[in-house]
């Protein structure tokens, strides 16, 4: 399929819009490239994927997703990598007495609490994290009656935007929305309290850009990319060697 | 307008007396309402059509309850004027009262909504309701009565109307005149207070016409209700109407007894309507005061003008004026008759002779052409022929002066 | 498979159904008759939910329902909690979405009834609403049928404003079309293909139900 | 069958011979197609109700081309009929053949679609296309034609029906008579190969259906193709047709000219429909061979029984028969009649008097009761009153033997 | 706010009515006219596509579209790409998505044409397909303008199948909804609700034209 040369089409899991935003304005003003940017969630892209979707790199909002796509061959061979971490967060509505500072993720016991909002833990690792950091201070069972799912990050911000949630545990990522950072405040989970959400980034097989997409990928893993990243509400592991 | 004349004694039109079997079966009798139900009628109303074009409906008329019939040329307005009693056309200016009850008085801001005119309407088009069967079409109007009476009242109406077999069909799976009689059962079991017939018997055969005629008569006697009935059949005229109310173009050309509006027609639309067979452009030629005639010549300015004498007549001399005359009044004779009453006697030759149900139409030349009806009969013994010389007698009163309407061809 | 969300989609497809022909009557009653000039921009304003994405709208609805709106406040402060994330919102939600086509359908069943047969239930002493009951509705059967139809399949397979509106609670709000979704967004597609195919044959089962009911309504060809 | 006797010479009824306004306007005449169309048909039809009544259609019958009234009762099957011929009722069994060409034939498998049949219909319910104006509805059904053509059969089909100032309006804006009309044109226009018009003349004025009809018979003296006329009107019957057939309960009672049949009826329905307004229970008494005549009892059984001349017939002495007599024939005298042809006289006394419709009925009890029909001015000459002994003389060939049917009520 | 992308879902959702009507009249006709006793099950088929959850009927056409299904493949060899991420694709998964409404408002306006008048127009020599283009279409204009309405308007508010299907590619398969949606899933609110403004906006006003324009139909009501 023709496409015009030096346009690339990068799908990104939903929450990391804005850390890529930053990361395609830097890099077309040094690359002289045009990158368009597709979001969703990673499993939406995972399938497209699969049915020749004309995307060139896929961050994804996990491992497994990209693991999938390496196991179907589909993927630049030797191009998966470990590109950040997530941060989970509590969300909660501006003004509200919760006080997490002190009592931690216990704050969320209290009665004016009547619903939880976290992403489905079914498919969203921001889901399993936050259960799993429920089950670390061993919350979860008591708390489970209050919870309602969103079917991603951002639907379980807006549950607290809306005001029919008291509480989110959502993304650090997302906290740069500024319809969400005007709404609520966040608090970061201890990262100790839940597995590392790592996300992984791939070079999609039928690419017709690869040299344009390894160009990318140089400079998302350079230090000016890891700093975006890490300025976007990422943890950001050391550089993998030979990558 | 005087109480009904005809209907002093009216009796059923044909075989309903015969020996045929079964027994006639009247209509339901109401207990006696005997208050004297009156309309009365003053509307205006316009329609503009897309197009442009304009109808206006201007009528003022009152009647006494009993059968008026409305006679009309097609678009006339009749259905309108219906319209505007039911509720269903919306006068701009007017007040219907019917037996002092006020439905719309556009003064006092009065308009009675549809469904409390207690009016008994079968549209032109009949409007059965498709989904429902004949016996709850009918029943569609009857409320507020106990279950046993209501099915009396159903069950004698479906009898009288001759479509209790049908009571189970739809009317889909009717033939037209059976759905005609559905239809007037249907506005007659509610014993409304007034009563339009738009053309309800128009796709019957002659003998369920007649005994549905005697059953409305029938009717009539027993309700003493306005009725307003929409013909374009003369002998529905004469078998059913107390009165006659003529329309023309949204306006009323004349009204009064049948026998006195089309029987001697002033107008000569009405005259049309009321089958004059000859009709003829004139001009008087002479008024004698003392015999209580004028001379009138027929065809004037062709050579072949004859003159004939008419009854005296507020008019002046030498106006154009149209002369009427039925061809049953005509009498033939194939000798020159003497010593008659009858001042004018034609002399001509027959041209043409045509049967027609029972009747004879003739056609004799007398410089003007005129139309004769005679019975087979009469035709037989006086052994008449294509070229026969013939008289023709016209008694004075049998020649009907017309005032020319504006256009003579009414649509 | 699910039973518990096949059968709470059920009860929320046919409340919705209901709900909406009961509030779509008067609504395209008066669309339908109504002789004011403006009435075409309630029946535009009518189908204004289809236009919008339905987690959109979900959005727009859950913003409605929360304690930043009037209407949101009213509600919690009367019941003590927020519509948000219960049955009854769902409900609420899903009448909004699938409005449309409680509208559209009886409002064209409405305008093609011959307007005689309505002039004939008025003068024979019917009342506009017993008028409205024994002529108008009957004789509507196949816009009815299409709107139970459309509302019912409509609700049946909803799921952005459902997803939005509820919050996803096994039970409460989790729906069959949530549940498929999230076998298909989990990539369990042997099992979302089953629920698929559930989803399919009972909607299929009920719809079918519903356009054969109509089907016999009464016949329009005089020809046999 | 003969040739129409009445079309021989065919003259308008009414109205257009006068010297009224604008002259008569012709209908379309086409190049003459001067072959010998006819109508052969033959057909079984079942309809079974939901409630699992049956109405069966089983008739067979060839006419030449010319107006074939087809007279019946209500739900007699006319209009079954006709749509058994426009392809619209699919028969179970039959042949349906119109000028040779087959469009139907269940045994060949014969069925040509509706669209080919060139049919001309003309609806009970008329069905104009509510969206197009009058003159696209008249244009509908005209194709293949170059535009000037079209253009001018339409501007004079409209002239002619008198529509021509409605063209531009829609259907719903249109009288009950003025849809009539625009149906009229709509299936003339298109030169059909036989016509059926199923009562398309019921909603209109007498002056315009005698215009209307008028143009039919022009039309059909230009075309000669078979037309079936649906009608009620007795007056149309004797007016249009060329013959009779008349139906019921699906089957074919009686065929013929119109005086044959309606004039002389053989069955009492028939009797009924032309409207005898004289039917008698009797029974023959004795059989005259020489005369040429036979002794028949009416009211057999009662102590008021009298005895008139009937003609000879095929029948079996003290056979139970009907009688029928057209009020119309019955002479009325007042002095007993001396040295007339006529066999029966009977002395009776004046009943009841009614005027109608510019006759007047009279009913005068013999034994049994009388209708006779007068004229007005005969009524007046002989100075009748109720109570006035009188003579009736009616002649034997007035009377007519009717074959009783199995239901005297036919519906 | 994106232009290009409200440019994008116009054409899209013009395609789709127009493509909907061409095929939804012939389907209608059929279920509307045919005499098969088994005609109410093709009518419930049409309805299927309602009630899948859009995202997962997205799925199953992607995978319709993929090199895994003989279609897919067949198209593939054709033109060399697949159907999925074009502008093609995402038309044909509208029309998929909005079938329902094409289909079921025309039949209801087909059937409530008083049927005299197809035999009028048959006995006066008009095909089948003439009596259809003069006589049924035009008395069927209140479900011609239901039909279009719905589904453009169904199509604007698409987006589940769209995202699937299409794969939010900016200016070809990006539509306003997917932006709207991403907008709100941005949290950004503000112009979220200006997008969706516009949104309502341009539907609104072509959905009005639709009802206005069927509105000056011929009228029904003979008496002023
Ligand atoms: N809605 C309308 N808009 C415009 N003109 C109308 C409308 N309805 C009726 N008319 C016109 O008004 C006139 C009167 O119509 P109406 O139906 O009252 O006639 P009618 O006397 O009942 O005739 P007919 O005997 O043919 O039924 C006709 O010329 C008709 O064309
Ligand atoms: N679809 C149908 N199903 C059952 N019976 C029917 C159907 N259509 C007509 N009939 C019956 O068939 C008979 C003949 O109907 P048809 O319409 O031919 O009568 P018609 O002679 O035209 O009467 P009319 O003068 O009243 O119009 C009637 O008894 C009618 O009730
Ligand atoms: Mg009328
Ligand atoms: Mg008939």
């Amino acid at each position: 399929p023709a496409r015009a040369s030096g346009q690339l089409t990068i799908a990104a899991a939903a929450d990391l819009q804005y850390a890529m935003h930053a990361l395609i304005v830097k890099f077309e003003r040094q690359t002289g490239a045009h990158v368009r940017l597709v979001l969703g969630s990673s499993g939406n892209i995972t399938t497209q994927i699969e049915h020749g979707a004309p995307y060139d790199l896929f961050f994804s909002a996990d491992v497994e997703h990209p693991e999938i796509l390496k196991r179907e061959k589909l993927i630049v061979p030797g191009s998966l990598r470990r590109y950040a971490v997530g941060r989970l967060v509590v969300y909660v509505p501006k003004g509200s007495k919760l006080d997490f500072a002190r009592e931690g993720l216990a704050a969320l016991t209290d009665p004016s609490v009547q619903k939880i909002a976290i992403a489905n833990p079914r498919f969203a690792p921001y889901g399993r994290a936050a259960v799993a950091a429920l089950r670390h201070v061993g919350l979860y069972e008591r708390l489970r009656p209050l919870i309602v799912l969103g079917e991603d990050v951002s639907q379980t911000t807006q549950f607290v935007v809306s005001g029919n949630a008291q509480a989110a545990l959502t993304a650090l990522s997302l906290m740069f929305a500024p319809g969400t950072r005007s709404r609520g405040n966040y608090w970061i989970v201890p990262a100790a309290d839940y597995p590392p959400i790592e996300q992984a980034v791939v070079i999609v097989g039928r690419s017709t850009e690869k040299p344009l997409a390894q160009a990318f990928l140089h400079f998302a893993a350079s230090s000016e990319g890891r700093s975006i990243f890490r300025d976007y509400g990422f943890t950001v592991p050391a550089p993998e060697k030979g990558q | 307008m005087e109480p009904a004349r005809l209907a002093a004694h009216p009796v059923g039109l044909t075989g309903r007396e015969t020996a045929s079997g079964g027994t006639p079966k009247p209509m339901p009798q109401p207990d006696n309402t005997e208050e004297r139900a009156a309309l009365d009628f003053f509307a205006r109303k316009r329609y503009v059509n897309r197009t442009g074009e304009a109808f206006s409906l201007d009528i003022r008329f009152a009647v006494p309850s009993g059968i008026t019939i409305l006679f009309g040329a097609s678009g006339a307005g009749k259905t309108t004027l219906l319209g505007c009693i039911a509720g269903l056309a919306k006068p701009e200016e007017g007040r219907i009262a019917v037996d002092s009850r006020v439905l719309f008085d556009s003064v006092a801001g009065i308009d009675v909504d549809v469904s409390r005119r207690s009016v008994g309407y079968v549209f032109q088009d009949l409007a059965l309701f498709p989904h429902l069967s004949v016996e709850r079409n009918v029943r569609y109007g009857l409320r507020g009565l106990d279950e046993a009476e209501r099915e009396r009242r159903i069950g004698e109406v479906l009898e009288s109307f001759r479509i209790a077999p049908l009571r189970k069909r739809l009317p889909g799976d009717l033939s037209g005149g059976e759905r005609q009689r559905v239809a007037l059962a249907r506005s007659l079991v509610t014993r409304p207070a007034v009563l339009l017939l738009d053309e309800p018997l128009s796709a019957l055969d002659p003998p369920t016409k007649a005994r549905i005629l005697d059953d409305l008569r029938a009717w009539n006697r027993a309700r003493r209700i306005p009725i307003l009935y929409v013909t374009h059949s003369r002998e529905e005229v004469f078998a059913l109407g107390d009165r006659v109310l003529v329309l023309e173009r949204g306006r009323v050309i004349a009204q009064g007894l049948p026998q006195d509006v089309l029987g001697a027609p002033r107008q000569e639309t009405v005259a049309q309507l009321a089958g004059f067979e000859n009709l003829f452009d004139a001009r008087i030629t002479a008024v004698h005061d003392d015999l209580g005639t004028m001379t009138c010549r027929l065809a004037p300015g062709s050579p072949a003008a004859i003159d004939i004498e008419v009854p005296l007549a507020r008019i002046e001399r030498s106006s154009a004026v149209r002369i009427g005359i039925s061809a049953g009044d005509i009498l033939l004779a194939t000798e020159e008759p003497r010593g008659l009453s009858a001042r004018n006697v034609l002399r001509g030759t027959l041209t043409t002779l045509e049967e027609r149900d029972f009747k004879v139409l003739v056609r004799v030349d007398c410089g003007v052409s005129f139309a004769v009806l005679l019975t087979p009969g009469a035709c037989r013994s006086l052994e008449l022929a294509p070229g026969c010389k013939v008289w023709l007698v016209l008694k004075t009163h049998s020649c009907h002066l017309l005032r020319p309407t504006d256009d003579a061809a009414s649509f | 498979m699910n039973w518990q969300a096949l059968a709470l989609t059920l009860r929320l497809s046919l409340i919705t159904a209901g709900s909406l022909l009961v509030i779509g009557l008067p609504l395209a009653y008066w669309v339908a008759f109504s002789r004011r000039r403006w009435k075409f921009l309630l029946q535009t304003a009518t189908s204004m939910p289809l236009v919008m994405p339905p987690t959109v709208l979900g959005f727009y609805i859950l913003i409605a329902f929360g304690s930043s709106s009037p209407l949101g406040r009213l509600y919690q402060r009367w019941t003590g909690h927020t519509l948000a994330f219960t049955f009854t919102g769902l409900v609420v939600g899903s009448i909004l979405y699938s409005l449309p086509f409680a509208v559209q359908p009886l409002v064209n069943a409405f305008v093609s009834i011959d307007p005689r047969l309505i002039d004939a239930s008025r003068v024979l002493g019917a009342s506009r609403l017993r008028t409205f009951f024994r002529v108008i509705l009957p004789l509507s059967a196949s816009g009815i049928a299409t709107t139970i139809a459309l509302t019912f399949a409509h609700t049946f397979g909803e799921f952005g404003v459902v997803l939005m509106v509820g919050g996803d609670i096994p039970g409460v709000t989790r729906t069959i079309s949530i549940d498929v979704f999230d076998l298909v967004e989990a990539g369990r597609y042997g099992q979302a293909n089953i629920t698929s195919l559930v989803l399919l044959a009972v909607s299929f089962t009920v719809l079918a139900l519903v356009y054969w009911w109509n089907r016999r309504a009464w016949p329009r060809t005089p020809w046999a």
